[in-house]
Formats: structure tokens, C-alpha cells, sequence
């Protein structure tokens, strides 16, 4: 059930999906959803106590979409940078062409003036999608270990 | 009690001393005057704590509180600091007991602040133990007064406070109310630490000003407009304030499309609207209402989605925003999601609230070597008063009357 | 020697391992070891000069069980949770069915009130028995690379 | 010297006030009368410098220091900073050779603290160098007095602190020799950041109230009670103190049943009880005994589980614990292995030591906005006097007595 | 091309290169270049403008070894260790028997007294040459997300 | 006016109190009479603005300041804090534009720091905007004066600095010149956030009696020595230095080889010798050229590795210190790859730099309890003057007097 190349296929592409927010192409971000996806960055702590209501939520890839164009278009910040680490991704459970899988995750934030700071750590609880030339998050929950923010957050996790 | 010796400008209130964000002094005697003074600060919402022996920490201004409700049902709040030797009396974040017991030499309290049981003290074996004439009663924690408006619980550590009523006045009262008609359900919580004093996220929940020009997500997409018909209401004190629009009923205006720069973009529509379906649930076409109360707290409406805001001072520069999004208790699935999808409109990653929290930071960079240099606050006039349009600083300049009343400045 | 499966194999180890932890279902954690494993956690400074002593130790799967018992039910800390990342795993050594495994591992900090904070970093030297359904910890070595612990050390590395 | 306008409670040392672990003003001051002044303080232990030629960088309060062993035997120590332009002498943990060498301009000391050489002291090719009259000896470290006590080794700027056995007292002094009677070496290291004062930490060391009461390892799996026989040793400034006991001798005591609320679990056995494996190697069957001399340092006998404690301050609100466990040159395997698994009771994540690490800052974070409120210290009474009960805040008030002394508060 | 078996060689030579720099066994460090290598630790802010100076450069092993000895015999610095994470290690490319790799990474340094702090993250784009006994590195850019470095840099990243 | 009560040795220039490195008082003072009074601070380099509407965010101090070349050329430099409610103007690096908008309510400055457009000043619909009163000509950016150099930007905040020229004096700015003979290209920027005050980075890069004595790599590998032909140039204010060499000239010296200690290894080699490749691009032999200017900024010269750096202060204990390489616009191949080879020997990891990085924080570490202590300056003699030798601390001296001056101490 857990064979190796279905391991790697995951691990390939949360290391695309990083790949895609830290090198700033987050036009390509939606892409790595299915059209009927569910993604959302919500706290620990809501999350297990069933509170629905996190930091973002989207049940489109449309949504995704207008959240980069608004990044793009609408909203302002200052200028900055992720560098996400991932590891310990653990095959969890396997129906037909979907994975689920867990990661732990890591996000440093670095500010235009080089200010580093460790920014967010929790774990990714993903429903992938194999079937079709790359796999895809049919679902994506971001449980953040903090309710807390820096700031702000406006590029995905 | 301390002299600030800090002059302010001539001008009142429409100059503000940037001082007032970096100096210790001035952090410390807001502590007192203000937070610790006669007013009333958010403790939590009532459904927070909905059942007997129910309790919460949390903060005034940055002291230590726990809040509770009784096992007859009635709230009340303590410090928390234990009457032996200073530990929190609660750790943690919310419990539920007759009792409280601190864990480092387990002295217990009531959920009133009455020190209840000290161990051994009467000693172990007939040796040791407290001096004869010590008593408990005299430990008492130093308890905070408090009210409930619409579910909402407000505590206040000092004697003179007028009623929470006489305080917000009627017309903030009601609007109050008309958020919170019925039981609430809490539907999550996030926080944001924002890099600056906490006074000026205060300045910018009061600001009708920058809504428009800061925040150009409905502009870009297309959605809303400065010119919404809408309005400013401000108490007599000057340092509560609502202000709210209507979203449905925009209008083109010409010095609106001259003003901004960068809300002018065109051509973009959203590819999923959903987001922006929503209900008139209050019947009264209001789709935003931002309510400040004096000193630090905020209930708001953004079409469905509703929730509350608690400002922390942590220091000079550090303050945490507490949100906490609520829905009814009959909320049908329907509104449910509205709900949930409009939640991406606020918060710490919100279309239309991120900025708010990069702008407090940029001013505590801004003010760096500003030395007695003070803020021009002087849009809508010089006083405050209730006002139609947004084009105001009304409600910042009746915060800071507020606040000279409160500090003695 | 240092075959895919066997790498996969110890990294997955490592990834339900830390997952136990993180996820705090400490109850599991000593099923990782073996009944007379070692378990240690050690500051380096300790370790490279071949002092004994280091922060916890234990010789038996019994000392780990105690360790849980304890804490869920004798010692008092503040609410707090762990998230590890763990990278670089290399097999260093293989006799029989026992690999010598070296990771890299830092583990973050997440108090109750969401305060994050980096908390320890170091390696995990591990004898791993690969016999048996699922692979176990014969020897646990966890090198902390400060001597110093924030505050308290309660839940194990 | 600076006024810290600081007034005691009349209550004396029953009351303490929350403000001296928060203003910076009273730890300059601390560093000055206490640390730098007529007090003795832990070093480093003999072992760790046995060689001639050995030297470690280590702080006496928060002020870097060096403590070496000169090459004929002798231990001397002086302030880490060099004489020329300030960097530390010694940036590195620990050394050996006849000269310690500034990295910036390699000026060179002996170990007694001499400034020994001084490159291009003369110029370069005629030129440069340091004027005809620069005396080298005129740089001379500010050294400090070394009294080495059982292994343990003391320093002391002041002039006038008395000799280290005046200091302590014969009761003190003897109590540290009966866990030192021969020679020792160091089976490990580590260190605690705690996020709160320095003397809360000394307070929760001096404090016996506390120990079954947070402590809940022992009674859980049903080892120990309060009630176990042992008392408190405390000297005549009040500054030191030793608390002991005798796990054996334990009897049921209906005042600790009755007391305790947290450690009342019962039905918990220890799966592996090798770690109380013990053996009694002082002969006179005391378990525990922990000991602290004024201001900052702790000698600790748990079982065979034996330690010293060196407490670093590192700003108002941070201090850092050093644990330095060591065991006897004659250490038998059976004894050594009865240390290592031992050592899981204390350190930072010690069984009956981890809680240690947190009530500091439960208290640190506890006492924001306590404004001139204080500890009520009662338990025991109201006077410092050795009592037989560990029911008692006696060494706290000693404590107190000593440190008002210091600071002349 | 992306075979399982290249990805783990290439996450192989990482883990090896990230010890032999954690464990402080530097004079190993040359060793995991070809002799025509080229090597350079550089801001993003450079990388991206095309500016060619960053922090350290060089384009013979014989300039990594003049690093070491310098390090060993002439700099003076307050004794200091790093752990490196790495982590989502992505084959982007292959030519012949040289592959195109991109990590991410993260720096933590560990002083003497136990001072910990997040010291670099950033990414690798690595070219390695497959042929050979052990892969090598042709070349290593190592692009820190931030200009800034705390206090100095003294062992290679 | 502060008055710091801080009584300077009577020794004078010789002896600088370690007070100065750990006093918020102080700092503050600095900033305003140091950074914001007479003295000239680096802003950028031209080459950073060289086209019309180019703008950068830089730093006087560590007071935020916006540096831009006009539409028609001119240099400019103002606050970079909004005249509204004090927002960075411009949080960005770098742009290009006419205007410059604040984001907070999109108040518009042109390049010369005048408040050209506030939206909504004349209200939204006649309601709201500024007092008939209100004059943007009244809220134009302090700005400061601009002059260039060579193409290196400075500005000054006070009335009363004097001219660039006359600030510097002839034989600093001939210095300056001479590394900058035409027009340059930024080849890389780097930085080092140093755990130290400002001026003990500044007394480091004014101190030739550290450099052979520190820094070993020039010696190790036999390149160097301390007794290379070169000098020291001071202005008269004694605030400006030149240190120059010439590598070349290598001589044997009895002095030299006696007094360094750490610098006598032999038997290295460098592997890889291309880092040394160099050219005397400048015709005169010198081979090191370190240049610096009151209060805090650095030209560099070592061989054909170019670079300015600029000092930040960032609190008392933090510095951001920034290293800009740059070349000539007509570079060829060969000289390129020497730059770039040669950046190897400074920088945060330089060959002979990185050392400097941890000095500063050795001595900040090691003044801990210095209480009134000082420094001892004496090398070179007790005046401050050029000098042909580098066995001298000549050019600190000459630092703190204008450092007295400018602090009035
Ligand atoms: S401090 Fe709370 S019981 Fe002692
Ligand atoms: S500071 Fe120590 S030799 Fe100069
Ligand atoms: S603060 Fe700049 S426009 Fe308001
Ligand atoms: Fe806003
Ligand atoms: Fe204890
Ligand atoms: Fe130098």
C-alpha cells in the first residue's frame, strides 16, 4: 500500500508546491489543486475543537486564483519572502487514485531588509490525487500549531 | 504618581505626540490610568464561558484577569496573581471548577477571588504552618466589577466607573445589540502580533479615512466604493465610535475617482463570487459596522461575517489582536458557509484587513528619531463629532480627547 | 548496503516517530523501542567529552513508560506541543538486521498561547532492528546541540 | 551611588515587593552590593581546573570572570575583561597554558591576572608603540579573593567580605563537606534559561512549602511525604540555608493528607523502580539535602544524585541554571549507574526539578500590574530560625534578611 | 528521468556534505567538489539582479581547501557548530551524467555557551556529476534568502 | 536638552568610558547631536540613483530617510515619515517615480519631499476633507542638505554643518577621489548585523594596531606584515582617517617578529594563489586604502576589492553594519574576476574581515560590570595625528575627540 513510488510522487510534489511559494511563482499555485479543492490554513486549536472558521479558506480553485490576483492587484505589504521546510511526510491512507498524507512543515519569513524570523510551523494534512500526468491536492488543511501571526499573512502556506 | 512631563501641542487634539509610542514611562502609566482606570475592558464572550464553574484567563490592557461564571451563574472576574507569592493562579487558557488552585503551593480559590484553602496551614504534625492571626479573608484577590451587554463581558478594576450603560451611552449600546440579538456560537479564533504600540491599531479601527485607500480590494474587483452611503457616530466622551456603510446603495462621485491612486486599477473580477454572497440577517441593509469601545475593544460586522477584537498591549512596540468570529446559535448551513467563506475578508490574512496589519509597524519605523514631532489629525475638521461621511479622523480625535481626559495629558 | 528500501524504511520510522510526539499520543511513544533499548537525550559538550550524565536517560522500554506515566500524571508544565522537522538521514551502518542511522532533527517550541519558539536542535544517532513487522529503536541517541534547554524539558525528543 | 527609592514594606521580610523583579534600576544595583560586593561566589569546582595551567571562563552574578590554576597550584581569578580596550580575555569555555592572550591586540596575562606583554609595546621600527611611562604593571586585572572549601571554589571582589568560614558558618560549611568528602569528578553538564528573576528561582531553592506540593513525582508513585523525617538548617545571616531529609523514615500524617489536593493519585507504580535503586554513601541516611549559600549557588544531594547549581542572572527577567553533576574519582560501575539513572529526578527535565523551571515565570508573568503589592512570606512564622518542619518559608525570610542587608533596604 | 534512484543519490550527497559540515569535519568539505568546481554563497537580492559578488566565491577545490586552512590555522572566531536542515530536494534537470538539483535549507548556529539561533535559509541549486565512485558537486550555488548574517561567516554553508 | 552627567576622564582622549557602549540615554543623545547635527552621513552611492525619479529608502542613523534623483537630475534627501500620522513614506528599497505615495491614506510627496496630493482634502461629496486652512506647503519633509562626492551621496540634517569640502578637508577627499576616479558599477551588497554599539565597530575600522595582530590570514600564508610601507592620515577634527599600505615593500622586522604571537605560524601556503592575482589599477602602488568618515561611514581599497560600507545603529547593543562592492562602468574580464577573488578577503566572511565582526561583541560582553571603567588609548602616543607607523591608535583618538565635541562632553 505504501510503495516507494507513490512515497516519492508525494514528496515531489510538496517539494514542487513549496518550490512554487518560495521562488514567488504563485501564479502557478492554483494549478497544483484540483478544480473542486478544498484548502485551509487554520490553527491547531480551532481545528481540534471542530471551530470552522481559520485564517483562509477556499472550496474552488477559483478561489485560490483570486487570491493571487488580489495578492497581486489589491493588497498591500511589505515586501517578503517564505522558505518553507517539509519532512516527515507519512503516507496515512490510500482509496483508489487518493493518498492521504501528513507532513510536518516549517515557513521562515525574510523581510526586504533581510530580517529572518521563524514565521509558522504545524503540519499538512493532504488528499492527493494520483491519477492524471502529476498529482494533485484534492484537499489541503494547513494546521498551524499557533493561532498566532506575525504581522500578517498574505502569501499562501 | 509619576509626572509624564510631556507637553502636548497647543493644537489639542489634532496633534499627537509621537512620543506617546516609545516611551516607557508613558506604557506604564497607561497601565494604571487607563486600563487599570475607570474604564471598561472586553473579558470574553459569555458563551465562552456558557456553563456553571466555566472560567477564562485574559488580560486588561496586559494584567493578568481570570473571568468566570459562578456555579449559581453569576460572572465575575479576579486578577491573576496569587495572594502568596505572585504565580498565575491559572495557566491555562480556559477550566472549568468550583475551584482554582495554583500550582506551585496549590493555595485554592473560589471563582470569586476567595482564597478558600492554604495547605498546612496549621502546620504537619503540629509543626509549622501559618502565624495564628493569618487569614484567609484577608487575601482576597483584588476582583474587577462586571457587566454583560448582548453577551458580552466587561470587567472594570476601578470603583468610580460609571455602569457599562452610562459609559457607552445609548446610541453605542444599541448598536452593540443590534450585532448580537440572539445567543452566539463561537465559530474560531485566530491572533495577529503587530510591531508596534497599541495605540496605533486603535487609530486605525477608528479611521474611516484609509478604508478605501488602503484597503483596495473592493475597488479592484469592483465591489465597493468611499461613496457607499454610510456614517460615523461617536459618543460624547469621544472615545467610542461606530461606523458603518451600506454597501448595496454606491454611487459614482467624481472627487472619489479623482482622489485615489491606487484603488483605480480596473478590469478585475473575481473568478469565484461566492465570497461575496451574503444575507441581510439584521434587516436593516447595513452590510459594514465597525464599533469601537474605549479603550481597546472592537465588535464588527463585515456583510455575515461577524466577530470581536481584543487589543493586548505586550510592551512600548508589541501588541496582540485577539479575533474571535462568532455565528448564532440557529445559524442555518446556509449562512454557515457564508460565514466561513467571508472570514477570508478580515482577520490576520483578510482581503480587506492584512494591511491593517503592516501599517501600525510602519508608523513605529516611521516615527524613529521623530523626537517631539507629533501627527496632523485634521481631516473632517478639528473636533469629533457624528459625521455622514468617511472622509473624517472624527473618531481618532475623540479616542485622543478620551485619552488626555484618562491620562490627565 | 544502504538499499532504498532500508532508507525508506528508517525514514518513515523516523516520520511516525516524531508524529507520535508532535501529535502527542506520548502513549505510543515507547512502542517504538525495543524492551531492552537505550534512550538518551545528551548535550553534544556532554557526549564528545564522554560525560555520563545528560538530560534524561533510560535503559529499558519500563524507564520510557514510567516517563509518560509521569507526565500525565505527576508533573506540572504549562501546555505546550512540539513540532519536529527531521532531514539528512544517512545509513551509517548495517550487522544483521541492526542499521546505524545518523538524522538531523530540530524540534520548535508552541506554547498554549501560541508563543513559537526554536527550542532544540542536534542528531539522532539510532540502532534500528529492522526483524519484525514494524522496524524499533534498540539505541536512541538524541545529541542536543546546546547544553541549554528553555525553561523545562518534559515531553521526550 | 544611585537612590532605588524603594520602600520596604513595615511588615519586614514577610512582604516583597513584586517590583524588585522588574525594574532594571535594582539589578544594576544588585550587581554592585551583592554580586561585586561582600559575598562569596561559586567559581568553578576544583576538578575542572586540576590541572596547573587550567583556566575556565565562568561569572561571578551576570560579570565575566576567569578562575585558573597557576602553574605552582595556587587559584586565583580576576575580572574577564581585558585591560586595553575591554574584550574578554578569555572567549573560550575553558583552557590551559601560562598566558591567556587577548584576541584584538594580543595583550598577554599570567594567570594571576599581570598584564605580561603588550605587542609593538616599544613601536615598530622606531615607531609607534605606548608612551615612555606606560607601566604594565599599572594593568593589572582587578582580581578577586579565592577560598576554595571541599573542592568548591569561591571568589570575591570586596575587600571587605569576611573569610569564606565566617561566611558560611561551621553548620554550613559542614553540611557542604559531608557531600564533597573526597576527591570528585564532573559526569556532566547542562543548563536552564528561566524566563523570571534570578531570586525567584533562589526563593523556589529555599523553599520546602513548596516541595510536595509541586513536586508530585514522589507521591504519585507513592515514594515519598512531607512528613518524611528532616528539618532546616539556616545560618545566622539567613543567607544560607539547608534543607534535608529522611525518605526512609516516612510516616502517615492526617494534616498532609488532608493538605495536599494535586498529589492525592494513588495506583501508580513505577514499571522500572531501578532509578530509586539507591545506596546510603554518606552513612547517615539523609536522601536529600539541598543546600544554598547567599546570593547564588546550590549544592544538591538527592539519593546518589549529586550536583552543584550555579545561578548566572542574564537581565531582569532572565537567568540561566547551570547543573554541574558529579560523582566520586572511586566511583564503582554499581554506583555510577545508580547516578546516571538518578539524574532523571532533577535537572531541567528532572521528575521532582522540571516544575522549577516554570513557577518563575508563572510569577514573572503574574506579577505585571502588581504595581506596590508584595509576597506575603508566612508560612513557619514570621522570623528565619533552623526548624524541623519543612511546612515553613523560613529560608525564604532569611533570604530576605540578607539581601536587605546587601542592598541596605 | 527522474528516477527514485538518482533522487536518493542526490539526497545522499546532501545528507553527507550537511554532517561533514555539522560535525565539523571541514577537511572532508573539499572533497564533495570536482576539481573544476565552482562554489558561492550569495544574497537573493544579488542573485536576482545579476550582481556577481555575495559573500564567498571560488572556482577551484584548491580555493575550498585554502578555506579550510585558513579557517583551521589563521581565523580567529568564537567557537560555533551549525545544523543544517535540508529539505525538498527537487531534480530539475539532466544532462549526460550531471543533474540539476534545487534543495532548501536552513542554518541554525550553536555557540559555545549554547546560545541557539536561526543563522541562514535559502536554497541550493546544485549541478552534480553522477559518474564516479560518489556523486560531486560541479557546481554549488548557495542562495541565502537574506543579505544579512549575524555577526560573521565562518564555515562554509 | 538632556544633561548626560557623565564626567569624561580627566586623562582625556586616552581613556573612553565603557558607559558610553551600554547607555539608552546616550544613544538617544547621538541621534540627535551626532547623526542629526553637524556631520555629514552617507546616503547612497549615485550609481544606486542614476536615472531621473530614481529613489532609495536609506538611513542617517538610524532615522529613516529617503535619498532620490530628480526628474531634472538634482540630488534630494528627506524624512522618510509621512506628514499625516507618520508612516514610512516609502517602505520599499528602492523605485522610480515622480511622486511617492504613502500607502496609509496615499498623502503624495514629490521627489523633494513636498506634499503634493491628500485625497479627499476637499472632502467626498462636500462632506469631510481638510480645514479650509489647510496648506500642503505647510507639511513639506524636513529634508536635508545634499552634496556628492566622487559619486558618493551625502546629506546633512543641520543648518550648521559645513561644506562637504571644508567638512572633510583636502587630503581626505583627495583620498576619496583617488578610489572613485570615474564612473563605478555595484557589484554586490552584503551586511552584518553586529551585536555591538556602533562605535566599537568604528573604533575597529579606525584601529591599525589591530590589523596584523588580529587578523592572521596575510601572515599565515606569508603575504604580509605589519612592516609594510604605509601611514595614517587624520583630518583636524581628528573624526576622518586614512590607513594606507603597500604591500609590496614587504620588510623583516626584529619588532614585528617578536611581538606577535598568534601570527608566527609558518609552512602555509595557499593552495589556490589566483585570490592575490592583483593590478595597481590606481598607478601608486598602495594596495590597502581604508578611509573613513565622521561618524559612520567606511571607503575600502584592499587590492582591487572595492567597496563603501555604511553603519547603522540599530540600538545600543545592535548594529547592521553594510558592505556595497562596486567596480568601473569600463571593467574588463580580468579585473571582474579579481573583484570577485578578491571579495574573499572582506565581507561578513572575509579573509581578513571576519574577525571584525566578533570583536565588537567580545567587548561588548566583556564591559559587563565595567561600571566606571575606561579604555586605555595609548598606542602611538596621547594626541591624535598622522603618522607613518600603524603601531598606533592615533585615529581612535582622533574619533573621540570629535566625538566630544559633537556630544559636548
Ligand atoms: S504562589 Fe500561589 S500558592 Fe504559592
Ligand atoms: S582589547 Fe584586548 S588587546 Fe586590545
Ligand atoms: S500616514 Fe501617510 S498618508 Fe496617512
Ligand atoms: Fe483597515
Ligand atoms: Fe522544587
Ligand atoms: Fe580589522
Amino acid at each position: 500500500m505504501f510503495d516507494i513510488a507513490t512515497q516519492l510522487a508525494v514528496e515531489r510534489l510538496l517539494a514542487r508546491y513549496v518550490r512554487c511559494i518560495d521562488e514567488d511563482l504563485l501564479e502557478e499555485w492554483p494549478g497544483f489543486f484540483t478544480a473542486e479543492c478544498r484548502y485551509q490554513i487554520i490553527a491547531r486549536e480551532n481545528y481540534e475543537r471542530n471551530l470552522p472558521i481559520g485564517v483562509f479558506f477556499a472550496n474552488s480553485r477559483a478561489m485560490l486564483q483570486d487570491r493571487v490576483t488580489a495578492l497581486r492587484q489589491a493588497n498591500v505589504y511589505v515586501a517578503q519572502r517564505y522558505r518553507h521546510l517539509v519532512s516527515s511526510t507519512l503516507l496515512l491512507d490510500r482509496r483508489d487514485d487518493t493518498v492521504t498524507a501528513q507532513s510536518n512543515f516549517q515557513v521562515t519569513r525574510i523581510m526586504q531588509d533581510g530580517a529572518t524570523a521563524l514565521f509558522s510551523t504545524g503540519r499538512y494534512l493532504d488528499q492527493i490525487v494520483l491519477a492524471g500526468p502529476e498529482p494533485l491536492f484534492a484537499e489541503k488543511l494547513v494546521i498551524c500549531d499557533s493561532r498566532r501571526i506575525d504581522t500578517l499573512l498574505a502569501m499562501p502556506l | 504618581m509619576r509626572d509624564l512631563n510631556l507637553a502636548w501641542p497647543i493644537e489639542g487634539v489634532t496633534r499627537v505626540p509621537y512620543e506617546l509610542y516609545a516611551r516607557e514611562d508613558v506604557y506604564a502609566e497607561e497601565r494604571r490610568r487607563i486600563f487599570m482606570g475607570a474604564t471598561w475592558s472586553f473579558l470574553c464572550l459569555e458563551a465562552e464561558i456558557a456553563a456553571p464553574g466555566d472560567y477564562r484567563a485574559t488580560f486588561v490592557g496586559d494584567v493578568p484577569v481570570i473571568v468566570a461564571r459562578d456555579l449559581d451563574g453569576t460572572l465575575s472576574a479576579f486578577e491573576n496573581r496569587c495572594a502568596h507569592r505572585g504565580a498565575l493562579i491559572c495557566h491555562k487558557d480556559r477550566g472549568n471548577g468550583a475551584r482554582i488552585s495554583c500550582v506551585y503551593h496549590s493555595w485554592t480559590y473560589d471563582l470569586r477571588g476567595n482564597l478558600t484553602a492554604v495547605p498546612f496551614q496549621h502546620g504537619v504534625n503540629g509543626k509549622g504552618g501559618m502565624p495564628e492571626d493569618f487569614r484567609r479573608e484577608d487575601h482576597k484577590r483584588r476582583s474587577l466589577r462586571v457587566e454583560s451587554l448582548a453577551g458580552i463581558v466587561f470587567g472594570t478594576f476601578a470603583a468610580e466607573t460609571p455602569p457599562l450603560a452610562t459609559y457607552l451611552g445609548p446610541e453605542i449600546a444599541a448598536r452593540v445589540k443590534r450585532v448580537l440579538p440572539r445567543p452566539i456560537k463561537v465559530l474560531g479564533t485566530s491572533s495577529q502580533i503587530l510591531p508596534n504600540n497599541w495605540k496605533l491599531y486603535i487609530e486605525n479601527v477608528k479611521d474611516p479615512y484609509h478604508a478605501s485607500l488602503l484597503h483596495t480590494f473592493f475597488t479592484t474587483f469592483r465591489v465597493n466604493r468611499l461613496s457607499a452611503r454610510g456614517g460615523i457616530v461617536i459618543d460624547d466622551s469621544g472615545g467610542h465610535h461606530v461606523s458603518f456603510s451600506m454597501m448595496a446603495t454606491d454611487r459614482a462621485s467624481a472627487d472619489y475617482d479623482q482622489a485615489d491612486i491606487r484603488s483605480r486599477q480596473e478590469g478585475f473580477r473575481l473568478a469565484d463570487p461566492s465570497i461575496l454572497a451574503g444575507r441581510d440577517e439584521f434587516g436593516d441593509g447595513i452590510t459594514l459596522q465597525i464599533l469601537s469601545i474605549f479603550p481597546s475593544f472592537i465588535v464588527q460586522q463585515i456583510q455575515n461575517c461577524l466577530c470581536v477584537r481584543q487589543v493586548v498591549p505586550r510592551g512600548i512596540a508589541e501588541t496582540e489582536l485577539i479575533w474571535t468570529y462568532y455565528g448564532f446559535a440557529d445559524d442555518d448551513a446556509e449562512i454557515a458557509s457564508m460565514r466561513l467563506k467571508q472570514s477570508n475578508l478580515v482577520g490576520p490574512g483578510g482581503y480587506v484587513s492584512m494591511e491593517d496589519g503592516a501599517v501600525g509597524s510602519l508608523v513605529q519605523r516611521g516615527i524613529v528619531g521623530a523626537g517631539r514631532d507629533s501627527e496632523v489629525i485634521e481631516m473632517g475638521g478639528r473636533e469629533f463629532k457624528s459625521q455622514e461621511t468617511r472622509a473624517t479622523e472624527s473618531p481618532l480625535r475623540g479616542f485622543w480627547s478620551a485619552y488626555r481626559t484618562h491620562m490627565r495629558l
